[in-house]
């Protein structure tokens, strides 16, 4: 053919089942029993109020700067319920959702948003990276984890995270490229919240949907209803499945909603609405699921006054312990290399020197021996 | 004259120069709608309108590649990025391009772009936030290094580095953004890049050091004199390249003891080139060796950890007193 | 619709005009009079001969490592020839067809092969970046060149190379994203010249084609017979004149063959057949043109001779014009900024005084005022 | 025993490496089928098959940031950036997570992997393949690295590299490829990272310099001493992190004179590093000021002016005439 369009042989689906009122598509609604359901909603409500207590821990100067991931819990939770205990999740920073729904005690993350490196310590037996800062970056190493699960022909796969912004980034591309061409068992979640900071979705590219990329690695994207907990389980799990198969990667647009600030540090009301934001709080992941589970009878008002009372509870549980936290001031010399170098030994005894003066000259005692010293140093 | 912060400062640097030059452009993440993270380019859009002040994706490498494209068209970007712990995203652009284009087209295309990049600690930011590592910039020829440390330098060096001929890594210490404020005349000043200040005249001591670090370096040599009567001389370098090593030199040949002061680790950082030249220039001059006080050579802490990590007045005393009595 | 297929905006054409043979589609032919016909042959056959040449002289020792572009003519001419002057055009390595035919002295080039950067320098009036090396890094600048463009409204437009290798690279995309994102007059060629030195086409990216990343950009791709000049023509000639009026970027895929070596560092033998090299040599894009001449009657073989006797002279006068350039040895020092620092100035002093101490302690004399010192320092 | 060029060296390193450890891993550009642009690879991927030598994508950065993956996953990723010139663009992968993990997660993910990357000039290459960085990696906390001179300490070095429990910069002298043999044991060696060698005892000068200069600093020590009677002590880093201050101390101590020597740009460099060390640890002891013989501070010439540019025995014979007359 001299001239015409050429056939592709990738395609973008989109799928939502779960609408506003909580009315489902039959056709299309996964088969979940009612204990599991419940498991579910928790989740996303532990999410939900562990953001709203981080806020306010923020406001009172108990934490550093927070991100929120407000509204964004059915995107972060789907792919995460899918998976099993030896597959690998690779967050961004907006996935408390997932990360507290693995395993991850809350103390961690509170403590990360702290300040404390202890908070990126994965828990043992979980297979989570920490969060992960430098956006996009996380792709390629969640792409070397999935290329780890081939190795091993064990079945596992690895679900990475990123934002609608992070797909701007090059490692986005160099990671989506590689799992193509390796055909990695790799699922990159995009969640697309609209924003990146202030710039909003349809300024960061052109394309018409970010699940078109996949295109591009010769995969297949899927545009999800991100704010649909069903959609979300039923993509993610159709996606790790293939993968888990040898059918390669997949990325899913999760089309979803930053409903808070960026950060605290961040003012929204310099670049968008608040009548945005009310529309977006209509399609809220939450209060659609709750109606959905109301509806189906799975729970009632009362059992859930009953499930928020216990995860309050359970927050209070984790800031108390999170704030009883006291790090070692000497830790960071120690976790730089395996094996201390000399020129840090040296480094670290100017340290030590520094540490005794500051707490009178009376040598010995430093860092976390010390509280009263750790204090005053800080 | 106005009395202004170091951000309100930057600021004016950059809408002096728009006015003035319409080849001026700023490309950056949140530099427009929003006003930068730091705010550094308020009222900028407004003023000058999309073409000028451009919100640009989350593509480090693209900020820098875009701005050497531009220069080659005729513009004078101003590339901000977000944090300097991104700008490595654009390592490869900056030494690849910026900092060879002039050399490798003998001068045919340059580049007279600024990256501007807010970098230490001090803010109790998140991972990748806080990190000193202007020596990697200083190591690439072609670049010059500015680091302004108040609000009156921040305003006069940006300008020079906007209209520099060549790319000009800026780095803001965002710690002194809004820490305090300076008289600012109400004209547009320049300064020579490479050229250091002697802040502070003293005869005991050199300590040398840059941005950030010079509020302690400050507060140390106020207490160093008043408790201990050592008069220090204090050099605020201003740029790590060009290094104003006759600034170094005069100093340390009067005082013949130094102490160098920065954020960024101390294996290869700033203070080992100013000790080199040091040895090269000054050195029977010395009395003392010259002691380091810098960040250790340590993973950047996370922010709970991350102040007993820094050069502290504490710090520069322990050093100086050392130094003083060798 | 709760589940189905999203149809997409953009779209990949492809386009051949031109057989191996020399017969055209006539529905397709661009128009062209006989003396720009002629033009095209003598600039492909320009390319090819001083490749050829190149090849010899590295042999030879007569300039370093050589990159030939044997067989990429077309992919490379076309863009070139239906730019205009105050056009950018921003290359890969493998554009001397492109470059020549926008007005770079050969010697330039071959200075540039044989280790001088006044190589590098574009000749005055001349609107091309030179050849570029870290691969794919000048797509970034080609769009902030576009940006400019843009920015003058002036109706200029730029052109970029890119090698199929080079798409695997974050700043192809970062550069095509941000080039749909702000709709600049930006044309990409891909030349798809099938290997990335040792790395098949098929083994760099799963994706079909190459023309389909566009859709991943918000804008539509093509995929061309590279080894036709006529569809190259066609289609770099569409998409500027978008470009031009506004309607953004264009991704061209190229299709074409690298015949020769990756560079004369490299033995393609390691890892591709003869087979595969032959099958391409049958789609050669100059014989097929000169066949498609000959059939139009506007070459004949004996006008073809003379085209390669003045071509053969030009190159011959070429390399003795760039054998004649002395460097000046102490340039580096003046190119490094605009004003030469202290430091510089000191480092300077520095070099002369070993040159002058090469040159036997006489003084004075250094770098290119001594030829011969110049030689024993090298 | 065998007499091996250092790329052989190299490569037996690795098959040696391979054969006992599944867990060992090559990625890069061009390593399998081609065997590797320089042929360090040879063989390898017939011996251990596609899953174990991994043709790459032309993306660095992910070679970079799938190998730390990789080593979350229980690997031990040796990733060849084809050239150090294009290393640059992984650079953001390996500040922000290969030389953090560790610490971040306080010791749950680590990263053994070693980076290997050709460096520096000598083989008339086109831009960008030949300049010297390594400084810019010595400078970043978390990262070794590791620069061999010759095939023998090559072979121990690189094992040492791939079995170490972190992140390895491994610069690899092009020049020295093929350039000479030497005695390489049978058997599998290993040297400590971090200790320097003292290749010849000299009581006048310490000469201090790594990989490709080692040459001219040979030949210049040669000449030294029968020319002028000069008695040149020769220190071979052998890694830049960590640094062996104890070797460098205890000779200048001994000597009093000091050059260093390496051809990577001088302002920040590895030679800034060490007259830091022994300003430190020997200022009392140095007679002289300490040389630099660097590369000078300039955008890294085309291939036809690169040799004036580097040090060579004539510029070290000069400076350490200097040290020694001053
Ligand atoms: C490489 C890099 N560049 C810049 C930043 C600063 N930054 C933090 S979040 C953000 C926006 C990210 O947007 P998106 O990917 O959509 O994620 P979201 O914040 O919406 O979850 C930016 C620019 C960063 N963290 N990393
Ligand atoms: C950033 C970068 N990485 C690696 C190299 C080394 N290298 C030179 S050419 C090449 C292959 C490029 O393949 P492609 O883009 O298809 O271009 P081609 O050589 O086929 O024209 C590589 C890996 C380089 N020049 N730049
Ligand atoms: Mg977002
Ligand atoms: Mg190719």
């Amino acid at each position: 053919m001299p001239r015409g369009k050429i056939e592709l042989e990738n395609y973008v689906e989109s799928l939502s089942i779960l609408d506003a009122e909580g009315n489902v598509d039959s056709s299309l609604e996964p088969k979940l029993e009612p204990q599991e359901l419940r498991k579910i909603l928790r989740a996303m409500l532990l999410a939900r109020r562990y953001d709203e207590r981080m806020l306010k821990l923020q406001r009172q100067g108990r934490i550093g700067t927070y991100g929120p991931a407000l509204g964004q819990e059915a995107a972060s939770l789907g792919p995460a319920y899918v998976l099993s205990k030896n597959d690998w999740l690779v967050p961004s920073f907006r996935e408390p959702a997932a990360m507290l729904y693995r395993g991850w005690p809350m103390e961690r993350l509170i403590l990360w948003w702290g300040g404390n490196e202890i908070g990126a310590r994965t828990p043992d037996g979980v297979r989570d990276t920490p969060i992960c800062v430098p956006v996009a970056s996380q792709c390629l190493y969640g792409a070397g984890i999935a290329w780890g699960c081939k190795l091993r022909h064990d079945g596992t796969v690895a679900v990475c995270f990123v934002g609608d912004g992070g797909t701007s980034e090059g490692d986005f591309h160099e990671a989506m490229n590689v799992a193509g061409a390796f055909n990695l068992p790799l699922v990159c979640i995009i969640q697309n919240n609209q924003w990146a900071i202030s710039l909003p979705r349809k300024k960061q590219s052109a394309a018409t949907t970010l699940a078109q990329k996949a295109i591009s690695y010769g995969f297949n994207g899927m545009q999800v209803d991100g704010n649909d907990i069903l959609a979300m389980i039923t993509a993610a799990g159709e996606a790790v499945d293939r993968a888990r198969r040898g059918g390669g990667p997949t990325i899913i647009e999760a089309v979803t909603y930053r409903l808070g600030v960026h950060t605290t540090a961040d003012d929204p009301k310099k670049y968008r609405t608040e009548e945005e934001v009310e529309q977006w709080k209509c399609r809220d992941p939450l209060s659609r699921f709750y109606k959905y589970l109301k509806k189906r009878g799975v729970l009632d008002d009362k059992a859930r006054d009953v499930m928020e009372e216990e995860i309050g509870a359970e927050i209070t549980a984790a800031v108390e312990n999170a704030e009883k936290y006291e790090p070692d001031i000497l830790e960071p010399f120690h976790h730089c290399f395996e094996t201390m170098p000399n020129y840090l030994e040296a480094q670290l005894g100017e340290f030590r020197a520094y540490l005794d003066a500051a707490s009178g000259g009376e040598g010995g005692a430093s860092g976390q021996d010390n509280p009263a010293l750790y204090r005053q140093v800080h | 004259m106005a009395q202004l912060t170091m951000a309100k400062a930057l600021n004016l640097a950059m809408r002096e120069a728009m006015a003035e030059d319409p080849t001026v452009l700023i490309l950056g993440q949140d530099v427009g709608q929003d006003e930068g993270v730091f705010r550094i380019t308020e009222g900028l859009l407004k003023e000058f309108g999309p073409d000028r002040v451009v919100d640009f994706p989350v593509a480090e490498s693209a900020i820098a590649g875009v701005s050497v494209g531009l220069c080659m068209a005729g513009f004078k970007p101003i590339a901000e990025m977000q944090f300097s712990g991104f700008g490595y995203h654009a390592f490869h652009q900056i030494e690849n391009h910026a900092s060879r284009f002039r050399n490798r087209t003998r001068g045919r295309f340059t580049c007279p772009m600024v990256v501007r990049m807010p970098y230490g600690a001090g803010i109790r930011a998140i991972e990748h936030h806080s990190e000193s590592r202007e020596a990697i910039w200083a190591h690439l020829p072609g670049l010059k290094v500015v680091i302004p440390s108040g609000p009156r330098n921040a305003r006069a060096l940006l300008r020079a580095s906007i209209f520099d001929p060549d790319p000009v890594m800026f780095y803001e210490p965002k710690a002194c953004y809004r820490a305090f404020k300076e008289e600012v005349p109400e004209q547009p000043e320049t300064m020579e890049i490479g050229k250091a200040q002697v802040v502070r005249a003293g005869s005991d001591v050199t300590i040398i050091s840059y941005g950030a670090s010079m509020r302690p370096v400050l507060e140390a040599a106020d207490e160093l004199m008043e408790e201990y009567q050592i008069d220090a001389e204090l050099i605020d370098l201003l740029s790590l390249v060009p290094l104003d090593t006759e600034a170094i030199t005069a100093s340390v040949k009067k005082t013949g003891r130094c102490v160098v002061v920065h954020e960024a680790p101390r294996n290869c950082g700033p203070a080992a080139e100013i000790i080199a030249r040091i040895v090269e220039n000054a050195l029977m001059y010395l009395e003392a060796p010259v002691q380091r006080v810098t960040g250790y050579d340590l993973v950047m802490p996370f922010f709970n950890l991350e102040r007993a990590y820094l050069p502290d007045s504490t710090k520069v005393i322990t050093a100086v007193k050392e130094v003083v009595n060798f």
